[in-house]
């Protein structure tokens, strides 16, 4: 009985880091159509930053260091972001596939970079001591606490994107501009902020990502390679630019996934819930929740 | 995109005395789409309260004109000024926060935006204030009221064409600038837009688009034609030659 | 094509017109082939094998082209296709090894005997047309289910790298039947002539130089054909082509079918020249470096993909003998660069700067023209 | 043109002598060329990186000293990127276009299998110093990591006297780990142990929150832990957020060395143990020396890094050949093979001696404990060096595994 | 109505329960050229879209007559559409809207869609094409199909134009070049939604006579909002209002009715003038 408990916690708890994972790809890839493959090295920045600002805080400051990192992870990968924006991805707009191969390229700069700056073996953060352990809810059920945090940040994150989206101005200016950036421009939306806004705001969810999963991960230069695909995978099933399809679509591949592994491997478990949402979009080819078609 | 060097020279001169008074004044405006240039040293002129039309036919250079005015389009020579201010230089969003509107040609709503908020967009020009527009624009066109909430771009080709040009009343403009608005948009309303253009004379200036003659007629104060990119005549309605204009227009 | 050439020049002698039209694509070709082929008198054997798997590379490219230059659709998982043809190529070579024993992976892999789907392939002429036919007819399958319920753009390439990932996962789990991550290695001999004498390296280089010359005809005179318009129709609006009457989902399919078969003859030929085929070979990185070739060398010309795989293979390397350490901060640029610098690639960019047509590719260059595309975005 | 593209550099241009045995290969010249093959980008960065410098540490040292037959060793590095085919690859450019006179390279067990082809029809030399699977011989490698009776075998046995039945055996999935996994069952049937489950995950999989329920949910006494590379940071830190310590369930890993412990956190690894023939605080007036000595040159390079099992079996791979080299007077491959049987080196893990057949070195075996630190204590050894035995001919039941030998 | 082409019956469309076609009945005869009016969002675009297999018919049937044309291959059997909607891009129609076109019945958007990287004459070239065995595709096409192409392209006049690629072409000009695609098939019934927007009087005019030129050998069914247009080439005109038919009936009785000048065409003073 436990184990199941055991099992739907780690499903929703794994569905979170993807949606966690995934989110800033919301932005980038849902809205922007930018096939941002520097996504998963934003994540790799944010788990660097969470190193960093343990560092130079110092071991005294492990209470706290972590509480500072997450700010300071979302800003600094968020400025990357936009300086990433306005130096490359804002030429290559309209052109999707272009951006794919482009932010590639920077990829796999930004893991040689994290090669130069910190070495190439992994660097290590300690969790600070009222993130460790769990709740023990009964004998073998327990709640860690990382995982709680994680689940209760992702909540607040999607909740904050989807109203900037949807009951925002900026919001709307964002979504026009996706939509037709010359036709937002004759209307008096500057267009190029909201470009290098949106794009930075993307990309500080990944560094923020990044710095919770520093938590229970490795910190190492192609920590970003583990996450690409599955985030990638999540926002198709949900539905491209569908933040609430995303979120379903993230629990939705937790869930199938700790109950596969359970029942069978890791990497069958891995394949088949592959293999299910590729039939799954045979289905509903624009994802859980398809955008309305245009005439 | 940026501007041929001789142009930053041109920016600094004072515009000339003609401007005076003109809102909008377009001097030997030259438009290219990469390397060919379509429009050649065309200049018009929009008087405050004005309705100015365009005529010429496909492939003249009409929707590259008004691109070419609301900053869509650079331009490759010529200047835009608009009351006395040279925004040829300008990025597009802030000639509109300047005063301009536009009503693009194939309507260019925001498709994935409900009919609301395609019209909220519109007050980006003013601040994002509504002081009565939306009102206005829902008494004019009643039919996005009904289907404001709808996804836009499952409105009927004419339901788009009303949400377009609702949304460029929405900012407030002085200019107005009108590609064949009434392309696809049923008779009795049509008539109710000529209402609006003509409502507007004095208040509201109108660089109008359009094909058809008479409409344009009816309804302008000044009139250029356009054939192959140069403006070719020019005119009061009255005086423009009938004759010679239905040829400018013929194939 | 040929429609709209004789209509742009009407008053041309249709005769000459005609014949340069035909001579005037097949060149780029001839003198590609004739480099090649005396290529070994100024390589050393190290170089010309490395060479020859680059010619491997630039079948494929061929391949991908025909989908994403012109048909638009970016396959993010091609490496599948040329690891089927790999490993079935691999599995003969095996076979041949063993003669009558167990592969040696089978064997520390605690199977007993050579499972029932390896047994054809130690014939030639099964595994030979399996490398090829297999990832045909699994692409125009896989292909038919996708296209059919109208996933395209950027949905197909996210699909087709899952494809991929769960592949090499897949093969790397089933190490008793496909040597797990280590692949298929160790290769001595090829219908009997040791891989390791310099004659045998000899005759499969050359017979790569052919196969490519031959990819290189029949991708030109596809995209040369009517048939070549119908992709580019597709990769602009593949709905409007539909209500032209065309039946979109078989082309499509048709021409993954196409593709992946090319890809597969580049595995197989892949194979014997490098001596290993692992799931190394079919994951997402390669899938994706794949790509690079063509966009450097320029989407929707042949003659494109082609140099840029030649160019990008040797760049990748050189970089990395002579900056093991920080080659990959060029490789990098190099993606960045050539996507800025040379959007229509090396070979579009050249030909626009010859002014003889606008580069073959007209997806918009500047930002400008990025926004006066009304498609744009949507139709990748 | 591209003939001129993939010329590449003038040290190839069309050869002579080709193919074939690379003879006394790159002691032409006043320096003798050897090649070091290792992953510097890609996922076994993170491991590899550190074995590369201790190769070119024992080379400056050698080259310090005189270098070998009157000649300064030129180190050429090639990066094996973390993918097969490149090591297959760069492994061809070192010897037919730099004819290096040896190779000194790879990790994983993949990229091994990958090159061992390439050696072995151009006759070259490869040292491997990783520990792994076993089951291999070949004539043109010698393995100066452990073999599975050095490391593997001895770690069951340890355990079992410490009365653990009950096996959980966790691995990535590949290679090494299976084959692992195969011999430690074999063993365990012989020897009254039990395995109660064998899962693998992919490699770089970094979510175990499931794995670990089936531990929990299991009666394991042991996890014997084969993950390899960044899994490893995923499972423990997953492991101890779980609320298992291990003073609440031991694990035995033999891919955890002092790098990848502090990549881990003291904190999380404090008090698990591991299998390995060297650890940092070895006792051995050698091992004076090696720390300190390896732990400057690795500052010049950034910062200051533990010393480990793979990076001392890299450091003395390189000593043992340029010893065989000044016995045999020659780089000859052959010659060099020769000189190689019976080696005996004083290296900071103790005494090591060349197996005059197999290819392998004789190694003590010690069983250590993480300390908070991320340094490991040794807590159990084998009295002196332990035979290599890569076929497990002696013993009993490693029959199955010895007719694998190819006659 | 024996020599009905197309027959309509009890069609009903609605996406996401709102009703847009509402028990439709409709009868075009063959030959003939009809007009469709009525106001914007009547549902005049969405019944081209269920005939075209754009969308599916909740009920009723779309009949096609299955006779041998002059032209020479068969038609398939005849078109049956029917069942549920189900809104979201999904074609759900038995019968695949390429399909659909191949069995004679080709359409031109009221957005003018054309093949941007393509030239124009590629762009009827393909169109033409559409009947092509797959080696056939292969093959250069035949001088008879490229005087084909060189015809349409003359009837609309872009011949001089052959060469320029599609996506630099203007608005109107794209008007063409689209009808220039469903003349080179010559289909047996064309539907054309709005084909003049965007057209100067003259061009109208040049349209108009088209229209009139191709009617009786093919059926075209049209709509649009120019009523000089209307007054000047309709024959029959059916009225849609509300997903329904309003008034059906020759050109003069329609513009008088006074339901149809309520719901659509308001006074009707600014284009008398121009009548006739
Ligand atoms: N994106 C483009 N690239 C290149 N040339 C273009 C492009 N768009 C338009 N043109 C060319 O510019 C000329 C003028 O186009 P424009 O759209 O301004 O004509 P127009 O007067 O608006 O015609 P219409 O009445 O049909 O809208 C046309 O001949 C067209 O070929
Ligand atoms: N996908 C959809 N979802 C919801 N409503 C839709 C959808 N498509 C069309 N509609 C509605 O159906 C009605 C009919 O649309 P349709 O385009 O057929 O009108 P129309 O007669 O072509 O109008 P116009 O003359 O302006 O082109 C419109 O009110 C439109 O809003
Ligand atoms: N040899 C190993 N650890 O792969
Ligand atoms: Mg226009
Ligand atoms: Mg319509």
């Amino acid at each position: 009985m436990d184990i199941w408990l055991q099992q739907l916690f780690n499903g929703i708890s794994l569905g979170s880091i993807l949606l966690l994972v995934a989110i800033g790809l919301a932005f980038s890839f849902g809205l922007m159509n930018v096939i941002n493959m520097a996504h998963g090295e934003m994540i790799m920045i944010g788990a660097y930053c969470a190193y960093l600002a343990e560092r130079t805080l110092g071991s005294g400051a492990i209470d706290y260091a972590f509480l500072l990192a997450l700010p300071f992870a979302f800003a600094i990968a968020g400025l990357i972001g936009m300086g990433l924006e306005v130096t490359l991805i804002r030429r290559l707009y309209g052109r999707p596939l272009d951006t794919l191969l482009a932010t590639w390229g920077v990829s796999l700069v930004l893991q040689q970079a994290a090669r130069s700056i910190f070495g190439a073996p992994n660097v290590q953060v300690t969790t600070p001591p009222w993130l460790q352990g769990g709740i023990a809810v009964t004998g073998s059920f327990t709640m860690p606490y990382i995982r709680l945090f994680i689940i209760g940040m992702v909540l607040v994150a999607i909740l904050l994107v989807w109203l900037y989206l949807v009951r925002t101005a900026a919001g709307r200016r964002t979504r026009a501009t996706m939509q037709n950036r010359e036709i937002a421009a004759a209307l008096g939306v500057r267009t190029p902020r909201v470009d290098m806004l949106t794009f930075g705001l993307g990309s500080g969810l990944a560094g923020l990502a990044g710095c919770a999963l520093a938590l229970i991960g490795p910190i190492g230069p192609s920590l970003g390679t583990y996450y690409i695909v599955d985030s990638f995978l999540v926002v198709i099933l949900g539905g491209i630019g569908q933040v609430v399809g995303t979120a379903i679509a993230a629990v939705a591949v937790g869930g199938a996934n700790a109950l596969l592994e359970f029942q069978l491997s890791a990497s069958v478990a891995k394949v088949l819930v592959f293999v299910l949402v590729i039939a799954f979009l045979q289905w509903r080819p624009a994802g859980i929740i398809a955008r309305r078609a245009a005439r | 995109m940026k501007l041929p060097a001789a142009l930053p020279v041109l920016r600094g001169a004072a515009p000339p005395a003609d401007t005076a008074g003109a809102l909008l004044s377009v001097q030997q405006l030259s438009v290219a789409y990469g390397q060919s240039e379509v429009l050649h040293g065309v200049s018009v002129r929009v008087e405050p309260g004005q309705v100015v039309c365009v005529m010429g036919r496909n492939g003249a250079g009409k929707t590259t004109l008004l691109k070419g005015i609301i900053g869509i389009l650079r331009a490759r020579s010529g200047r835009v000024l608009f009351d006395g201010r040279d925004l040829t230089a300008e990025p597009a969003y802030s000639r509109a926060h300047a005063g301009i509107g536009y009503v693009p040609q194939g309507r260019g709503i925001f498709p994935q935006l409900s009919v609301l908020e395609n019209l909220l967009i519109g007050l980006e020009p003013v601040g994002g204030r509504d002081d009565g527009q939306l009102e206005e624009v829902f008494t004019l066109f009643p039919v996005l009221k009904q289907m404001a909430r709808r996804t836009a771009g499952v409105l009927s080709g004419g339901q788009q064409q009303q949400l377009a040009i609702g949304r460029a009343l929405m900012g407030r403009p002085r200019l107005l600038l009108l590609d064949e608005p009434t392309e696809g948009i049923q008779p009795s309303i049509v008539e109710q837009i000529e209402g609006v253009i003509a409502s507007l004379k004095g208040r509201l200036a109108v660089l109008l688009v359009e094909q058809f003659l008479d409409f344009a007629l009816a309804n302008a104060e000044y009139c250029y034609v356009l054939e192959s990119g140069s403006v070719t005549m020019e005119g009061p309605p009255a005086v423009l030659d009938a004759q010679r204009l239905r040829e400018a227009l013929a194939i | 094509m040929a429609a709209s050439a004789s209509l742009a020049r009407p008053r041309t002698r249709p005769a000459l017109g005609a014949a340069v039209g035909v001579i005037r694509p097949l060149l780029p070709v001839v003198i590609i082939g004739i480099i090649l082929f005396l290529a070994p008198a100024f390589l050393s054997d190290f170089r010309q094998n490395l060479l020859a798997k680059f010619l491997c590379l630039a079948i494929l490219a061929v391949g991908i082209d025909l989908m994403w230059g012109y048909t638009g659709m970016l396959s993010l998982g091609h490496g599948v296709w040329f690891g089927l043809g790999g490993y079935a190529m691999g599995m003969y070579l095996k076979l041949e090894d063993a003669d009558g024993r167990l592969p040696d992976f089978m064997n520390w892999s605690g199977l007993i005997a050579v499972p029932w789907f390896w047994k054809p392939f130690e014939h030639p002429w099964f595994a030979l047309p399996a490398a090829v036919i297999g990832p045909g007819i699994l692409a125009f399958l896989v292909g038919y289910l996708v296209f059919r319920s109208r996933v395209k753009g950027a949905y197909f390439s996210i699909i087709t790298q899952a494809l991929a990932l769960i592949l090499s996962i897949f093969f790397v789990g089933q190490q008793q039947y496909t040597g797990g991550t280590n692949g298929l290695t160790n290769f001595s001999t090829l219908f009997g002539f040791s891989l390791a004498d310099r004659s045998t390296q000899d005759v499969l280089y050359f017979l790569t130089v052919a196969v490519l010359v031959l990819t290189m005809l029949f991708a030109t005179w596809l995209t040369r054909a009517p048939l070549g318009s119908l992709l580019v129709a597709i990769r602009d609006d593949e709905d409007r082509v539909r209500f032209s009457g065309h039946n979109v989902t078989l082309v499509k399919a048709g021409v993954f079918a196409v593709s992946a078969a090319l890809a597969g003859i580049a595995g197989a030929l892949y194979v014997p020249q490098v001596g290993i085929i692992s799931p190394a070979n079919m994951g997402i990185v390669p899938s994706i470096e794949f790509v690079l070739l063509v966009a450097v060398g320029g989407r929707g010309t042949i003659t494109g993909a082609v140099i840029g795989a030649i160019l990008v293979s040797w760049a990748r390397s050189t970089l990395s003998e002579n900056y093991p350490d920080t080659w990959l901060y060029f490789f990098g640029a190099l993606f960045i660069g050539a996507v800025l610098l040379f959007p229509a690639g090396i070979v579009g960019t050249w030909r626009a700067l010859l002014r003889r047509r606008p580069a073959p590719l007209r997806w918009p260059r500047s930002p400008a023209a990025a926004r006066l595309d009304p498609r744009g975005a949507a139709h990748e | 043109s591209i003939a001129a593209a993939c010329g590449g550099d003038d040290d190839d241009a069309p050869a002579t002598a080709t193919g074939g045995s690379s003879g006394s290969g790159g002691s032409s010249g006043d320096t003798i060329k050897v090649g070091i093959l290792h992953s510097l980008s890609g996922t076994m960065a993170v491991s590899e990186v550190a074995v590369k410098d201790a190769d070119l540490m024992a080379i400056e040292e050698i080259n310090a000293s005189g270098g070998v037959l009157g000649k300064k060793l030129e180190p050429k590095v090639e990066d094996g990127a973390s993918d097969w085919p490149t090591f297959a690859e760069k492994a061809k450019k070192l010897i037919q276009s730099d004819k290096v006179a040896v190779t000194f390279g790879c990790w994983t067990s993949a990229s091994r299998k990958a090159v061992l082809p390439v050696f072995e029809s151009n006759k070259a030399l490869l040292y491997y110093p990783v520990q792994y699977e076993g089951l291999e011989s070949s004539p043109y490698i010698f393995y100066t990591g452990a073999t599975t009776n050095q490391q593997i075998v001895p770690s069951v046995e340890y355990l079992l006297e410490q009365g653990k039945k009950n096996f959980f055996l966790v691995g990535s999935d590949y290679v090494f780990p299976r084959t692992a996994n195969k011999i430690i069952k074999a063993q365990l049937a012989a020897s009254g142990g039990k395995v109660i489950a064998e899962e693998y995950t992919p490699l770089g999989h970094t979510e175990y929150a499931t794995l670990i329920a089936k531990i929990k949910s299991s009666n394991a006494d042991v996890i014997y832990n084969t993950l390899n590379g960044d899994s490893n940071v995923a499972f423990f830190k997953q492991l101890r957020d779980a609320g298992i310590k291990a003073s609440d369930l031991t694990t035995m890993s033999v891919s955890i060395a002092e790098e990848e412990a502090a990549a881990i956190g003291g904190d999380v690894m404090e008090g698990h143990l591991v299998a390995w023939n060297y650890y940092q605080t070895v006792d051995t007036p050698e091992n004076k020396k090696f720390v300190p000595a390896y732990q400057a040159f690795t500052e010049k390079s950034g910062k200051k890094r533990p010393t480990s099992d793979p990076v001392e079996a890299a450091y003395i791979s390189v000593y043992l050949w340029a010893m065989a080299v000044k016995k045999a007077g020659t780089t000859d491959v052959e010659k060099v093979k020769e000189a190689m049987a019976g080696l005996e080196f004083a290296a900071p893990e103790g005494p090591v001696k060349v197996h005059p057949t197999n290819h392998h070195i004789s190694k003590t075996v010690r069983i250590g404990k993480i300390r908070r630190d991320a340094l490991i204590d040794e807590i159990w050894a084998t009295k002196g060096p332990v035979e290599p035995d890569p076929y497990l001919e002696t013993y009993p039941w490693g029959k199955e595994f010895a007719k694998e030998k190819k006659s | 109505m024996s020599d009905a082409i197309l027959k309509i019956e009890q069609l009903c469309v609605s996406f996401d329960g709102f009703p847009v076609l509402d028990n439709l009945d409709l009868v075009v005869a063959r030959g003939e050229l009809r007009f469709l009016i009525g106001p914007n969002g009547a549902g005049k675009t969405t019944l081209m879209d269920v005939i075209s297999g754009k969308v599916r018919a909740r009920s009723g049937r779309v009949l096609f007559d299955p006779t041998v044309p002059a032209s020479g291959d068969p038609y398939p059997p005849s078109v049956e559409i029917h069942g549920e909607i189900r809104f979201e891009g999904l074609e759900l129609s038995r019968m695949r809207e390429d399909a659909i076109v191949r069995a004679g019945i080709a359409r031109k958007f009221q957005t003018p869609s054309v093949f941007n990287s393509l030239s124009v004459a590629e762009n009827v070239a393909v169109a033409a094409s559409y009947r092509d065995r797959f080696f056939r595709q292969l093959m250069p096409p035949s001088a008879g199909r490229r005087e084909r192409v060189r015809d349409a392209l003359a009837q609309v006049g872009l011949l001089e134009r052959a060469g320029v690629h599609a996506g630099a072409l203007s608005h109107g000009e794209r008007q063409w070049l689209e009808i220039a695609m469903l003349l080179v098939q010559s289909p047996r019934i064309m539907l054309l939604d709005e084909p003049i927007a965007g057209m100067t009087k003259q061009e109208r005019e040049r349209t108009g006579e088209l229209l009139h030129r191709l009617a009786g050998a093919h059926t075209i069914i049209i709509t649009e909002h120019d009523m000089d247009f209307v007054r000047q080439y309709a024959r029959t005109v059916t009225v849609l209002h509300m997903g329904q038919v309003l008034r059906e009936g020759p050109i003069d009785e329609i513009q008088q009715d006074p339901v149809v000048r309520e719901v659509y065409l308001g006074r009707q003073k600014v284009h008398a003038g121009d009548a006739a």
